[in-house]
């Protein structure tokens, strides 16, 4: 996430499967020997010029687009038409359709676009709304809600949310005095039951 | 080819269970380590061949950097994913040792792969060495006292027969399902492997 | 000793006044301080000490005693007495092996190695070896020679490592201010107004922003 | 079954069409947990970590037998005489207590008429927290759990105990709304340790959500020098530093 510490997330599961979303791009210059692995609809070894395909991001982000062997266009799910359904009314979009990392994704690409600040101010923009919309709802939404709002979420939203769900779950514990109580080590399974 | 599989590698650890471990995936990993060298091998026919075209590397086409590019992103990123893999599986290895004590039981270590096991021996003795009264010890058990205390004995009762104990200085016969106070760090590592269970007070 | 009152419910103001200065009160600023910052913070090696000293005499003690059943509460509450300081010591030393495993190459790498007692850094380095060698067999000697270091992901001449997890300072903490802090610029880039914080004042904060006060000891993390 | 679809993958499989796997329904880290004795993180505190610093606090007892004072790591206490009230820490009396050695005495704010007026002082001033003890919750929590028989009126004032945290609970999420921005700081005098600890991973969270998003990482170079207040397009410098929450 954040640009400053490189490689900070190296070894973040997360991290690496929000690079896996994918990117449209232009290949500005053709490819030896991988037009039909990047390409179904290409014939020939060599990928052409002027073809546009999805690339997860992790391949745009470094040489090729430095090196201006592709150009990156803006992936659907940061398109003006999400925007606008998200300024309407963010706490109903599903997001999670749109893209499983939808922050992470979004920062990584605004680097990727030349620091897009417009987009940057959307994700912003888009948090804020999504935060009072849902994830305030955290600490107290009934379980029966958690599930159909879970299923619109991010998987950072949901991270966040489940964070004061397992506080209050931790605290709820605590006032039934079961947590301090010793159990079974997890890794051998059966656990006490609440 | 182009991190697929790598990326499947990781996407099976992170849907784990963080409390278990899953049977160390050998098969998938020798996959992405031999795509790897299948990348670096187009790298190295593309450089070789642009190495013996008489305008060099100075005049190569535009076309095999991108294909080099696109390899060498592609060895990076496995490299990324099989030792994201590595360490997530090596942190809940170390936390075996904090769970189960020096022993793992037949039926998790059959799901560690070979250098886990042996990562697991290690830091065993790195761990005891530091817990220990050598020279470079500290002389204290950091495993027990997990929870704060409230009471220096807890009360327990016996889940499976596990012969004869020395339980706070006193030889103790724990039977099954009999009830006993128990000094708190004494009953800790007993209650994690599943031998006592902790009784609410 | 510390002598809070449970009296009224103004309290809460002076309890930097009270805070004793007791190494049992000490020591529970130390593992607090420890389990609420995202790096790990200098070893308190007298303290420690001290508090071992102590424990040992009063195990002894208690030893002593417990022969004896007529002893047998009061030995119980002693014994709970030193049971709760070596809570605080145990969970203090582990918070800080936890962090030393999970940022191990950070650490060896930089000036927060000085922050180590010196059984840590042994413990440090032998954990360095041992990470270095599971993952060169697990997976570094199975990739190309270009490819194979663990600080690098691509070759390694003269360039910074760009494989090193290290904690974030940009995490928000919750800190009490131990005595009047004045201005704190919250933003390297003005974005945000300085603050003003007196003595005694309960505020969540970027880390990186109250580091500095935390090692002078004037602010204490909750 | 991974063999044969690895074979076919490797000649079909491209970028385009591919949908990168199942969706990831299943994460068990990220579904509320029971707490267990390997909970305990850096960055986090258990409730019972919460309580354990409470159970310094003081507390007056009445003994029912006799012995002279003890010494212990924590200090000096008593000498103990019966029915004659001393001091100790919570964690003495309630060992005492569940021995049948003492009763305890219900500190000042725990009594029905402390409680009331607090809880109106609470609701009369909506936008700031009443001074309450830092330990509130957890004190009447241990109180109610070994000594019942000791509060007088124990029914009305473990409802008081109630009404007040939820009414205090109540501007805690107030206030949480009115974080919409990056921020870097926020003033939260006189919430109490478990209310902080409470909202600790969810506040923390999400503030270092906002800070991140709010991160412009211009051309590194002209980061600090660029921006003189005027900055024209941004937001007019609002008070946005520390709000308490209301």
């Amino acid at each position: 996430m954040g640009a400053s510490a490189i490689g900070a997330d190296y070894f973040d599961l997360e991290a690496i499967l929000a690079e896996e979303e994918r990117v449209p791009v232009l290949f500005l210059t053709s490819v030896t020997g991988v037009g039909r692995a990047l390409d179904p609809s290409c014939d020939d070894d060599d990928l052409a010029e002027g073809v546009k395909v999805d690339l997860p991001q992790w391949l745009t982000k470094g040489q090729l687009s430095e090196k201006r062997f592709v150009e990156v266009r803006t992936p659907k799910c940061f398109n003006e038409r999400v925007k606008k359904d998200i300024q309407a009314d963010p706490g109903v979009v599903n997001l999670r359709e749109r893209s499983a990392f939808f922050y992470a994704f979004g920062r990584s690409l605004c680097r990727i676009l030349d620091n897009n600040a417009e987009l940057a101010d959307f994700l912003l923009i888009t948090f804020r709304g999504r935060y009072k919309d849902l994830l305030l709802q955290s600490h107290f939404a009934p379980d029966e809600d958690v599930q159909a709002l879970k299923r619109i979420m991010t998987r950072e939203e949901i991270r966040i949310f489940e964070a004061g769900r397992q506080s209050m779950q931790s605290f709820t514990q605590w006032r039934q005095r079961k947590d301090s109580i010793y159990n079974m080590a997890p890794i051998l399974g059966k656990k006490r039951k609440r | 080819m182009f991190g697929r599989k790598a990326a499947e590698l990781v996407r099976e650890e992170y849907r784990a269970d963080a409390d278990k471990i899953n049977t160390y995936n050998e098969d998938l990993v020798s996959q992405v380590l031999e795509e790897t060298r299948e990348h670096y091998s187009y790298i190295r026919n593309i450089v070789s061949r642009v190495s013996e075209e008489p305008s060099g590397f100075a005049g190569a086409a535009p076309k095999d950097g991108a294909a080099v590019a696109i390899h060498h992103e592609s060895i990076l990123r496995n490299k990324r994913c099989l030792l994201a893999y590595a360490n997530t599986r090596a942190e809940k290895v170390r936390a075996l040792r904090w769970q189960l004590g020096a022993v793992l039981p037949e039926n998790v270590s059959e799901k560690l792969s070979a250098a886990e096991r042996d990562c697991f021996k290690a830091y065993d003795k790195l761990l005891g060495e530091y817990m220990g009264t050598g020279p470079d010890g500290i002389g204290i058990d950091l495993t027990v006292d997990m929870l704060p205390p409230k009471d220096p004995y807890i009360e327990c009762q016996v889940l499976r027969d596990a012969g004869a104990m020395l339980l706070d200085d006193k030889v103790v016969h724990l039977v099954p399902h009999t009830r006993h106070f128990i000094k708190r760090a004494e009953a800790e590592p007993l209650i994690a492997q599943g031998i006592l269970s902790h009784i609410e007070s | 000793m510390d002598d809070f009152d449970l009296g009224g419910p103004s309290e809460q103001d002076d309890e930097a006044d009270v805070a004793s200065t007791s190494d049992g009160e000490l020591l529970k600023r130390a593992w607090r301080d420890e389990k609420a910052a995202p790096e790990i913070l200098p070893y308190q090696e007298e303290l420690l000490e001290r508090v071992k000293e102590q424990v040992e005499f009063q195990e002894e003690l208690i030893q002593d005693s417990q022969s004896d059943p007529n002893l047998e509460t009061i030995v119980t509450l002693y014994k709970l007495d030193v049971d709760r300081i070596k809570f605080l010591m145990r969970s203090y030393l582990r918070t800080r092996l936890e962090k030393i495993e999970k940022h191990a190459i950070h650490i060896a790498g930089g000036d927060s190695v000085k922050r180590l007692s010196p059984k840590e850094l042994n413990y440090l380095e032998k954990f360095c070896d041992m990470l270095d060698q599971y993952m060169d067999r697990a997976v570094l000697s199975e990739l190309p020679a270009t490819y194979n270091k663990l600080l690098h992901q691509y070759e390694s001449e003269g360039k910074e490592p760009d494989m090193v997890p290290r904690p974030d300072l940009d995490t928000f903490v919750f800190a009490r201010a131990k005595e009047h802090l004045g201005l704190i610029e919250l933003d390297e880039r003005g974005d945000e107004n300085p603050v003003t914080i007196t003595e005694g004042e309960l505020f969540i904060i970027r880390y990186r922003l109250i580091r500095g006060f935390l090692e002078n000891g004037q602010v204490e993390l909750v | 079954m991974r063999r044969l679809h690895s074979a076919s993958q490797k000649r079909r499989w491209c970028f385009l069409t591919d949908a990168g796997g199942q969706p990831y329904q299943k994460q068990a880290s990220v579904t509320p947990k029971m707490v267990t004795q390997f909970s305990a993180k850096s960055g986090h505190f258990l409730p019972s970590e919460v309580e354990f610093q409470a159970e310094d606090e003081l507390i007056d007892i009445i003994p029912n037998f006799r012995l002279d004072a003890l010494y212990m790591i924590k200090g000096e206490f008593g000498p103990f005489r019966p029915q004659i009230p001393t001091t100790v820490p919570i964690w003495l009396a309630v060992l005492l207590k569940k021995r049948g050695k003492c009763s305890i005495q219900l500190p000042e704010w725990m009594s029905v008429d402390e409680l009331t007026s607090v809880i109106g002082r609470e609701q009369e001033y909506a936008a700031e927290f009443q001074p309450v003890h830092y330990h509130y919750i957890e004190i009447s929590e241990i109180l109610f759990d070994c000594a019942l028989n000791d509060i007088p009126n124990s029914y009305k004032v473990r409802a008081l105990v109630e009404d007040l945290r939820e009414v205090r609970y109540g501007k805690i999420q107030d206030g949480l709304k009115t974080v919409d921005n990056r921020q870097s700081a926020a003033k939260l005098n006189n919430l109490s340790a478990m209310e902080v600890n409470m909202i600790r991973p969810f506040f923390t969270q999400a503030l270092a959500k906002f800070y991140r998003l709010g991160e412009r990482d211009v051309e590194p170079q002209s980061q600090a020098s660029q921006r003189p207040g005027a900055a024209g397009t941004g937001p007019a410098p609002q008070q946005r530093v520390l709000r308490r929450p209301r």
